[in-house]
């Protein structure tokens, strides 16, 4: 058993030392690369937060953009009326309650249907706010002078997203992440041992809502100006998903992986070919695809099972 | 498994340092710009970018801009990446092109959501921005010393020209339609007080959503009503849309003002005959009588094979001519002589002469424009019109 | 509300609805045989109105002939894709989830290839063509050639669709792989020819949807995303798989937003259409005709 | 006062009469076998026990309080336990963490996960499953995947198990290796077993008493002996009466 502990203990140690390294950056590098850690740092957020409700319980949202939007209009609403950091918790809070408002109808429907369900919300919250606006605010955006500057955000961030990640880590190793992993196999034998379903899913919304709160606050800052059709892009739910996939949803690394690689790969050719960067990104996705077939963790997984398998082998 | 987890990555956190480019010695002027290559704001960008590559043809053609701090001409480069339509996006290529391209000179991006977004880059580096395809009254919010904008066309300005001229055709009863979107919900905010205090009656007002595929059942209402003038505050696709399905309905306005997309590239080939009449907003027209103005759209249409598009075309060759004098007449590259010019000056440029007040363009005075036998002719204010409004509007050619 | 409007209101339903269905009828079938959602629906679509006006700018090519040409681009393009990408993934055995998320990366991987390729080709700028834009009086009210005609083709093409289904042997055999695929495959039908079929069908219709939509509309590289939402929404509506209930459901989201412009105002044609589509949803989650998978 | 008691149970499914007017008891330690052909509203009486679906009318009560209606999963929080007819483990989690499933959701509800995997553990030392505790549930035996099923039914520690045909498709061996387990969880954990089965050997010799269903009636109830000498049961299995 010991090996396994001071295996445990290294990568504490390794955990802590790239948080600091995270920590350290921004003061040595450019605002170019500050900017391109933040949005590593959104994506890392909001595929993990996407997580702890699709990828736990397999209800596959495609609706996060819409919780993303919520945050950045109540940050807008309440700039300069409150501290910052006290904005992002209130829309945070915002959009976790309106998740908790929606959830119970919304989970009872399964499969696909849920899925549509939740691209259809999105958009149904997009075209309200864009009637809200015009008809009530008589304008179609709105601006936020005086943003804090890009460090500020990226701590913000880099707190948002360790705190997700932290989050779907102890929801996972915890009784309430046991249950959600019963849905996602079998939701009826789920509930014939005794997990209330429906409350664990309705949990599982809530909190993976929360986070896209707070993120989508701190990017209407990053942004200067907000409009329903930037901040509620059904293409970010989409991108989201593509990220977590890609990274292997399996694990609780695989979307940070995926986000991270996913962010640079695409950075990297953006940067290089303004023209063509976006062919290249998707040929490459399909050959990944094509060669990984569980995500970039698929790696990983072949070596570990051929591991399990000699151990059990082994022993018999 | 959490420890091979940790080397992939920082060794990824490593790759980040290989991104950022090597600075150059001083043989040419390297001007950065962002630009939405994709993206829903792309078709109208394609008129501004491709002003952008024009002018730096011309002013390499001609050996580039004197700067007298280095005694010689030196030819410009364009360095720009495609911000997707994103206002994160488009922050992010300024940073990486003042701190990580360390580019001499900035251009303004497209569409006002994204000028919105970069404001504060000029701001914060103090690095002068020229706007040029933002249209907003809040832009005079943004008090700056870096930053200002071309277009002449402010919602107040523009809806002011539109309500005096319907005013002096006499013109009883409007129909407003508009959509859901920045520019046209701010004219709408303008066009409506200024109707009302004109004496007018508004027979119909509605608005509609991006992306509407229907507009039959709203102008067929309108025709009901019968009004004198129909002013659709409408963007390219609605707008095409609108001019073909207001023709199926037969519904004939003796005043049909559209907003933006009637100048557009496409448009005058998309209806051909049925385009007599209409008319749109703009400052710009080839037979102004300002200098350049014919050269333009001739060297213009030499390299791209179609006109350019009035409004975002102009507004960016402007804003360029703009730079490229400031920096003749300051002698030099740096940001803050630089932006003291802009801010003083007059420039001549193929919109007249424009000089800023605060941060706003007062001098070009906003106009209204009108198809008359193929051409785009000035027909409002009288002072710099090129041709008499046509009206009534001729009824939709037969088909 | 005279005898005009409501015509003009009823026609309007009608144009779009068969437009809806039209679009509709591709993905379900894609959806009904593989249990793939094609998030590049749209983008087919796309390819198909930019053939079409490639065709007839280019060379004067009449947009009914090149309803068969951009349907047999898009037929060639889905079978590339289906023989290259899908079957082998198919056959690799993966678990059935592996599958489908892989499924979602591949189609949003080539919903990204085709709209750049067509920007390359086309470049971002708003395209279009006048074609067929005579007017006729129908009942006394006004109705534009093309839009007709997209009503008429779409309407046939959507019947054509429903008798393969129901009377020929290989849409039986379809309909067969729909309702129970591992059944199906034990009775001899051989399933990796009949994803080829229903996915060049699919993309074929897509297609010839693409050159019919570019007679009305203008094309952009990126006016197929919102066709792609709307085709989501209609499947649902319909029931997945259930290829007649997507055809019912395009009428019935058609009617529901042209209803919804007219009483309300254009301005909640977007919630209105959401609001539906969420209030069916949620009160019968497998589609109106409760026969979805 | 009776375990578990049903009066009158009764599930139509729009004009089906499944069940009707269904009226058992069972007393606490008993094992009870409920035969019947295909079709007689076997698993349709297990699914109205242990509240898939409630029943159209009638009363089940548990220890005397009323269930009929109860949700699932409070059901099983009240010591009420089912196995299902076609097994359903979690396909990717391992089979100590399918059985703690059971053991952090029942009816003791363990608070935290370690005690669950010693509760776990327990159970499934019970049911000699603790070699492969570390293996995937998809990569079991059909006859550990029914043991497992039961294990994890287990570490809910309830009072009353329904048991759905657990026997059924398993060889000889494995079959009396079952039918041991079940007089064990009888006999050392006390629990009352109500269970379906077809396998008409290991019914007559593991229950004390029989109930048969025969077109979602009762027409019969007794031990092996009576049962078997019934002649409405005999009828209802061998069709019409052979007359000699």
């Amino acid at each position: 058993m010991t090996t396994s502990k001071l295996g445990k203990y290294l990568s504490g140690l390794g955990l802590l030392g790239l948080v600091i390294f995270l920590c350290v950056i921004p003061f040595y590098s450019t605002d170019y690369i500050v900017s391109v850690l933040l949005d590593i740092l959104t994506w890392i957020g909001l595929t993990q937060s996407w997580i702890i409700l699709s990828g736990f319980t397999g209800y596959i949202s495609l609706g996060h953009s819409a919780f993303f939007g919520i945050g950045a209009y109540v940050m807008a609403i309440l700039w300069l009326k409150l501290p910052y950091p006290l904005i992002i918790l209130i829309s945070a809070m915002s959009s976790m309650t309106l998740a908790f408002a929606i959830g119970f109808p919304v989970l009872r429907v399964r499969g696909p249907y849920f899925v549509i369900l939740t691209l259809g919300l999105s958009e149904f919250a997009k075209y309200i706010f864009i009637n809200y606006e015009v008809n009530v605010k008589g304008t179609v955006g709105r601006i936020l002078l005086g943003v804090p500057n890009i460090r500020t955000l990226y701590f913000s961030l880099l707190i948002i997203a360790i705190v997700t990640i932290l989050c779907a880590y102890l929801i996972k190793r915890s009784r309430f992440g046991y249950g959600l992993f019963s849905i996602k196999e079998d939701e009826d034998a789920a509930e014939s041992l005794g997990i209330d379903t429906s409350i664990y899913k309705w949990l599982a919304l809530g909190i993976s809502a929360f986070f896209p709160g707070a993120i989508g606050a701190t990017m209407a800052l990053r942004r200067t100006y907000i409009d329903p059709y930037s901040v509620f892009d059904p293409i970010v739910s989409f991108q989201i998903i593509v990220m977590a996939f890609f990274g292997g949803i399996g694990k609780l690394h695989g979307p940070v992986l995926g986000a991270c690689i996913l962010t640079l790969i695409s950075e990297f050719f953006w940067a290089r070919y303004p023209h063509y960067y976006l062919i290249i990104l998707g040929v490459i996705l399909v050959f990944i695809v094509k060669i990984m077939p569980s995500g970039i963790l698929g790696i990983f997984d072949l070596f570990g099972k051929a591991g399990k398998v000699v151990k059990f082998v082994r022993r018999k | 498994m959490m420890k091979k987890f940790l080397l992939l990555v920082i060794g990824v956190f490593l790759i980040i340092f290989c991104l950022n480019g090597g600075a150059l010695a001083k043989d040419n002027i390297r001007i950065g710009f962002s630009m939405a290559l994709t993206g829903p704001f792309a078709p109208a960008a394609k008129g501004q970018m491709d002003a952008y590559l024009l002018w730096e043809e011309l002013v390499n053609k001609n050996g580039g801009i004197l700067v007298k701090e280095f005694g010689r001409r030196l030819p410009v480069k364009l360095v720009y990446y495609d911000d997707k339509s994103e206002a994160e996006t488009a922050v992010k290529v300024y940073e990486k092109l003042i701190t990580d391209d360390k580019v001499d000179l900035l251009f303004a991006p497209n569409s006002t959501t994204i000028h919105f977004a970069v404001f504060p880059i000029a701001e914060k580096y103090k690095a002068p921005i020229v706007g040029n395809t933002a249209a907003s009254v809040k832009l005079r919010d943004l008090k700056s010393k870096y930053f200002w904008f071309v277009t002449a066309t402010m919602a107040d300005r523009q809806m002011r020209a539109l309500v005096d001229l319907l005013i002096s055709l006499k013109v009883k009863t409007v129909a407003v339609v508009n959509i859901q979107d920045i520019f046209p919900r701010e004219n709408l905010e303008f066009l409506i007080p200024y109707l009302k205090g004109g004496g007018f009656e508004i027979v119909l007002q509605k608005d509609y959503p991006r992306g509407i595929r229907d507009m039959v059942t709203v102008l067929s209402e309108a025709k009901g009503k019968n009004p004198d003038a129909f002013i659709a505050l409408s963007t390219p696709p609605d707008t095409f849309l609108t001019a073909a399905q207001i023709q199926e309905v037969g519904f004939n306005p003796k005043f049909f003002f559209q907003l933006i997309g009637a100048a557009a590239v496409a448009f005058g080939p998309r209806l051909g005959a049925a385009t007599e009449g209409i008319s749109t907003f703009g400052h710009w027209s080839p037979k102004a009588p300002w200098p350049g103005a014919k050269a333009f759209l001739d060297n213009y249409v030499a390299k791209f094979k179609v006109i350019p598009d009035y409004l975002n075309s102009t507004l960016a060759y402007v804003s360029c001519q703009i730079i490229e004098q400031a920096v003749e007449r300051a002698g030099t590259l740096n940001w803050e002589k630089l932006s003291e010019v802009i801010a003083k000056e007059e420039f001549p440029t193929i919109n007249g002469p424009i000089r800023f007040t605060g941060s706003e363009n007062l001098q070009t005075p906003a106009m209204v424009l009108q198809w008359q036998k193929g051409e785009i002719e000035i027909i409002w204010p009288s002072e710099v019109a090129t041709a008499k409004p046509l009206y009534p509007k001729p009824p939709w050619p037969k088909k | 509300m005279d005898l005009g409007s409501i015509l003009q209101i009823v026609f309007t339903g009608l144009i779009m609805g068969s437009i809806y269905a039209l679009v509709a009828v591709g993905l379900n079938l894609i959806y009904g045989t593989m249990r793939l959602l094609n998030i590049a629906h749209g983008e087919i679509i796309m390819i198909g109105a930019y053939v079409a006006y490639w065709l007839f700018t280019a060379y004067g090519v009449s947009p009914f002939f090149s309803l068969i040409l951009s349907s047999f681009v898009t037929i060639v393009i889905g079978l590339i894709i289906c023989k290259i990408i899908f079957l082998p993934m198919i056959r690799s055995g993966k678990s059935e989830e592996s599958i489908q998320s892989n499924a979602l990366l591949l189609f949003f991987a080539i919903s990204i290839i085709l709209t750049n390729v067509v920007i390359l080709i086309w470049t971002a700028d708003i395209r279009g063509y006048s074609y067929l834009t005579g007017v006729v009086q129908i009942l006394k009210v006004p109705v534009m050639l093309n839009r007709l005609n997209a009503f008429l083709v779409a309407l046939v093409i959507c019947v054509i669709a429903y008798f393969f289904l129901q009377k020929t042997m290989l849409g039986k055999a379809i309909r067969a792989l729909i309702q129970e695929r591992t059944a199906a495959k034990l009775v001899g039908i051989n399933s990796d020819r009949l994803y080829l079929v229903s996915f060049m069908m699919a993309f074929g219709i897509a297609g010839l949807t693409g050159a019919l939509l570019s007679m009305i509309y203008e094309l952009s590289p990126f006016m197929g995303f919102p066709y792609t939402i709307t085709a989501f929404v209609v499947i649902i509506l319909g029931g997945l798989g259930n290829v007649l209930g997507s055809l019912i459901a395009g009428f019935i989201f058609g009617f529901v937003e042209t209803v919804g412009i007219s009483v309300t105002s254009p301005g909640l044609q977007s919630i209105i259409s959401y609001g539906v589509f969420i209030g069916v949803i949620l009160y019968r989650p497998k589609g109106i005709f409760g026969k979805g998978l | 006062m009776a375990l578990l008691e049903c009066q009158e149970v009764t599930k139509n499914f729009g004009g089906l009469m499944a069940v009707t007017n269904v009226s058992l008891q069972l007393e606490k330690g008993e094992i009870v076998g409920l035969i019947g052909a295909n079709g007689a509203g076997k698993t349709t009486l297990f699914n109205l026990i242990s509240g898939f679906y409630p029943p159209t009318n009638g009363s089940i009560r548990f220890e005397g309080d009323e269930i009929a209606g109860l949700k699932t999963h409070d059901i099983c929080r009240k010591g009420l336990v089912r196995t299902f007819q076609l097994v359903r483990p979690f396909h990717n989690m391992t089979v100590w963490d399918n059985v703690m499933v059971g053991a952090l959701f029942g009816v003791q509800k363990c608070k935290n996960v370690s005690r669950a995997k010693e509760e776990a553990m327990k159970v499934l030392e019970f049911t000699g499953l603790h070699e492969k505790k570390e293996i995937p549930a998809k990569e079991l035996t059909i006859a550990d995947r029914k043991r497992l099923e039961v294990a994890r039914s287990l570490a809910t520690k309830p009072k009353l198990l329904l048991l759905d045909e657990v026997l059924a498709g398993l060889t000889s061996t494995e079959t009396t290796e079952a039918m041991k387990l079940v007089r064990r969880i009888r006999d050392e954990m006390g629990l009352t077993i109500f269970m379906v089965e077809h396998v008409m050997k290991a019914v007559m010799g593991l229950s004390d008493r029989l109930i048969v269903l025969h077109n979602g009636e009762k027409i019969a109830e007794g031990n092996a002996k009576e049962v078997s000498k019934n002649p409405t049961v005999i009828e209802a299995y061998l069709g019409e009466k052979l007359h000699m």
